[in-house]
């Protein structure tokens, strides 16, 4: 494998997908080394913020070139982003981070859970995963983005917050609602929904993997300021933080402590 | 064209180091810029026993820099020694080790452990804003900043680098005060102690309350610190603070500096280092200096 | 929706002030602004007789902020009270008028003759880094602190702002040695102390060699020093440092700021006063805040 | 007159004139209000600077609101400036500054004398000072910007500091070479020079008006940033100070200590 780099990246296409979320392509030799679960740093070219913002990467296109970016709106930087278009470059640092693990989950029955923001990562995770999937998606209202896409590569569920749009309320509402089960989880979105599926695997006794967030600087494992408290001692750190941008994202939900 | 410089009697191939805590034990950057390129990597905090840090957010952006409250996390001297130190020594760059505690004997701990190591120089963290004891109590005092010192120097086989907190009034008075406590050189500055509060949350954007700025935004407070303390001792000084490119770094060698330490610039350029040591040397070249040592505090 | 504050007994439509020095009596930006809507305009040092001030270049430019060394040019406390003091008084705006000197008795005989006048407030200067006597040698000192505040507290007619400088190792150390001296408010903070160097002229960018750094890049620092001083006094604060919108404004206050000051981001943007407090009236009304008061020190 | 705004402008055109200058055209309202010898201040994108770069008018065309700004690289911010394309926007503070007094020289037989980069403000003063024009331009070369348009104003004369064109040297070594002389001068350029012309005009007993560069902050008068030193005490600063931004940046060369 190759290593990181940071370099630039031409934008391909951007678009809005539902308010606040914004579907951004980019093509970049990155792109050949990216899996499911992994992120980039994108850097603003705004000077007044300076650190590079940790996007997951919703789809890599390895023959093209391409990594898909499905993001938020949050702040200076995202708004910076979401003016981008066709043709301009962006600083990008990547392949940040492990993603998840294919081979646990192949032929197994597996949820794949996305909440929110949460839910990019699940489509390029989908479509690598040999599995029996079912695609827990848990969305605020009835703007369903990478619904249909998700449709596609397995059986999809949705949850809203409001109620207008499949099950009203979240992702779990929906394993008990629809009586669902699985063999394994892979999960990412808010962090009280992780705590509820890290309760739940482990009442199930089941593997979950769950991909977490936190602010971060370097992205690279260097600065140590995007930790996440874990249940043994950490091999590189020797207490129980471990990097969520090297060690992680994606962390074994017994290995945590949330 | 000669790049090299001279600390405390270490020769340094050029003057370009990474600032303890941004650079780790070199490892990840090691991914991006070849480390032999480097006048001396010099490492995260290494403290007598592993230390779990602070909670998160740990980190926050502001303008034109970030707060960090790591809290010194480190996996303690022993892990160093086995798995960083012999890391770093595959490397033809210096290696200094940034020595953290809570107590005076905690830092000995950690200088008798490197004595008899490879390791070429330590740099004492008495600055770190973001642990409650030990830390920055010994650098915003005179008297606790010589004490320490001159202990340090007791047992260190190694010479000794006072890394000084900016968060005083008078920084010309405490170098002055680790020089005649034997310090063989000074780096500054730490952090400023800085906060951040997100107002629609109405909380604190870092669990630890208050955090060390770094970035560009401190620059002209370390140039002017720099300075000072040239202007006041005679033990050479490592300046950072803001430094990402070859301007930054001839800014603080034209003001006393005789090393530089790329910082929180990592984080922003993770090949900031090599490319400030390319800078240097194309303005060397252009104009025409042939030992960068001439230019180490020509501005008066 | 209630945006008064009341520091010291003086009642203030807004928060929203202008920092000493960014504005001069408020001549110059009332071009820009309506000085009616202002909580205060505060006007910049006023000194005992005409000041010339420091050499030029007296600015300089660094990432996200500004460095001056004017040095306190001023036409003297006659002309201010001939041509200044009559201007502002045209508005319906609270003054507070920025006291320097360079001796005691210089900053009394300012005090002194503002007694019998219209002016709501006075902020004493101690904390000038431009400076070679007094000022900011006030301002480092508790103890020099002390006697300041108290002889002018003696003296003075309306309510004394003390200035604190954040070049210090203790801030909170300073605000209570000026509020047992009697100070009725703080404000704070005044400039950093920084310097620039021109690398390819290798000399200073400023004549006077250091100059005090403002804008953006300090408002961590201030944020910081304004939440320890809050949970220090318990008489009110002017918080400034890197103000330059409502976000900011609030952010201060949150820390624990009554009032907050519009400084070198007037430069920036001449709106910025008046942009501040439409975006606090927009705040409150989307956050439901009935009254600016209620959030005060909120964040603990 | 209409007061100072801090405004949008739209770029109307840019070319570059010479190694490191160029021409900007700008649309903006605030062209109705420009006279000869006033500035703008133009504001960077780059927020990791802050502070409006002074720029003096070239020309204003106050019928198609347009100001002509010519100037030279010299940092961040007009680097940032040398990019923009038609049609992108740019925050503009103005309009700044006295200006030279046209008054004073009408009918009268003048001196427009320009040094370097302070050759553009001769040009709107050229084209709207009724006199007999005699402009002295001091070039580095013979990268002649803006001379052939001057010479549709008045009689040119050229001094060039390495010989390639005119005469070798100075705007002064012009006088003395062809014989010249005026009964008023109005001079812009480096420091230098303008000693060099406040000398020659106590010598010959007439008026100077310079004009005078200082590093600003506010471009206002408020921040007292941009000072020269006076021989008698000003009238707003009642010490040997006036402000360059707002009492000048144009001043009687006889009021001026330099």
């Amino acid at each position: 494998m190759a290593g990181k780099k940071k370099e630039w990246a031409k934008v391909v296409s951007q678009k809005q997908l539902a308010e606040g979320i914004y579907d951004l392509w980019l093509e970049t030799d990155l792109a050949s080394q990216a899996g499911p679960g992994q992120f980039v740093g994108l850097y603003p070219r705004d000077k007044s913020i300076l650190l590079p913002r940790p996007i997951s990467i919703c789809e890599a296109d390895r023959q093209l070139n391409r990594l898909r970016l499905v993001y938020r709106l949050a702040g200076q930087g995202t708004k910076e982003f979401s003016t981008y278009k066709p043709g301009e470059e962006t600083a990008l640092l990547g392949i940040l981070g492990n993603g998840f693990p294919l081979e646990a989950g192949i032929g197994k029955k597996v949820f794949l859970i996305g909440g929110g923001i949460g839910i990019p990562p699940m489509l390029q995770l989908a479509k690598e995963l040999q599995a029996k999937k079912q695609i827990l998606l848990g969305y605020r209202n009835d703007q369903l983005f990478l619904r249909d896409e998700l449709a596609a590569q397995g059986e999809v569920f949705v949850a809203t917050e409001d109620g207008s749009a499949g099950t009203r309320g979240n992702v779990m509402d929906i394993i008990s609602e629809e009586g669902l089960g699985a063999e394994i989880i892979y999960a990412c979105g808010p962090l009280p929904m992780l705590k509820a599926i890290k309760v739940y695997a482990a009442e199930k006794g089941i593997p979950a993997y769950l991909s977490l967030e936190e602010r971060m600087a370097c992205g690279v494992g260097a600065c140590l300021g995007c930790v996440c408290k874990t249940r043994e001692t950490d091999h590189h750190s020797h207490v129980n933080n471990a990097r969520i941008c090297t060690d992680g994202p994606v962390f074994l939900a017994e290995d945590l402590e949330l | 064209m000669n790049t090299k410089v001279t600390i405390a009697g270490v020769e340094f191939k050029n003057p370009v180091m990474t600032a303890s805590g941004t650079f780790g034990s070199g490892m990840e950057y090691g991914e991006f810029v070849d480390l032999n390129r480097l006048g001396a990597v010099v490492t995260k905090g290494v403290a007598s026993y592993p230390w779990p840090g602070n909670p998160t957010p740990r980190v926050a952006e502001c303008y034109g820099g970030m707060l960090n409250a790591i809290g010194l996390q480190n996996p303690g001297i022993d892990v160093f020694l086995e798995r960083d130190l012999p890391f770093l020594k595959q490397f033809d760059t210096r290696v200094i080790v940034n020595v953290c505690g809570k107590t005076v004997e905690d830092y000995l701990e950690v200088v008798e452990k490197l004595g008899d190591t490879e390791v070429d120089m330590l740099e004492i963290n008495v600055s770190c804003p973001n642990v409650k004891e030990g830390a920055i109590a010994f650098g915003q005092n005179t008297c606790a900043l010589s004490e320490i010192t001159a202990q340090i120097k007791k047992h260190a086989r190694q010479p000794v680098i006072m890394k000084l907190s900016p968060n005083v009034t008078d920084i010309a008075e405490m170098a002055r005060a680790a020089e005649a406590a034997g310090a063989d050189a000074l780096s500054l500055i730490n952090t400023l102690t800085g906060m951040k509060i997100d107002i629609y949350k109405r909380q604190f954007a870092l669990a630890n309350k208050t955090g060390g700025l770094s970035g560009p935004a401190i620059k002209p407070v370390a140039v002017r610190m720099v300075y000072q303390v040239a202007n006041a001792v005679k033990i050479p000084i490592i300046g950072m603070g803001g430094i990402g490119n070859a301007e930054d770094a001839l800014e603080f060698m034209m003001a006393g500096a005789t090393g530089v330490a790329v910082g929180a610039m990592n984080f922003v350029n993770p090949y900031a280092t090599t490319q400030t040591i390319e800078g240097i040397e194309a303005f060397m070249e252009k104009e025409k200096i042939d030992s960068l040592t001439d230019i180490i505090g020509c501005v008066k």
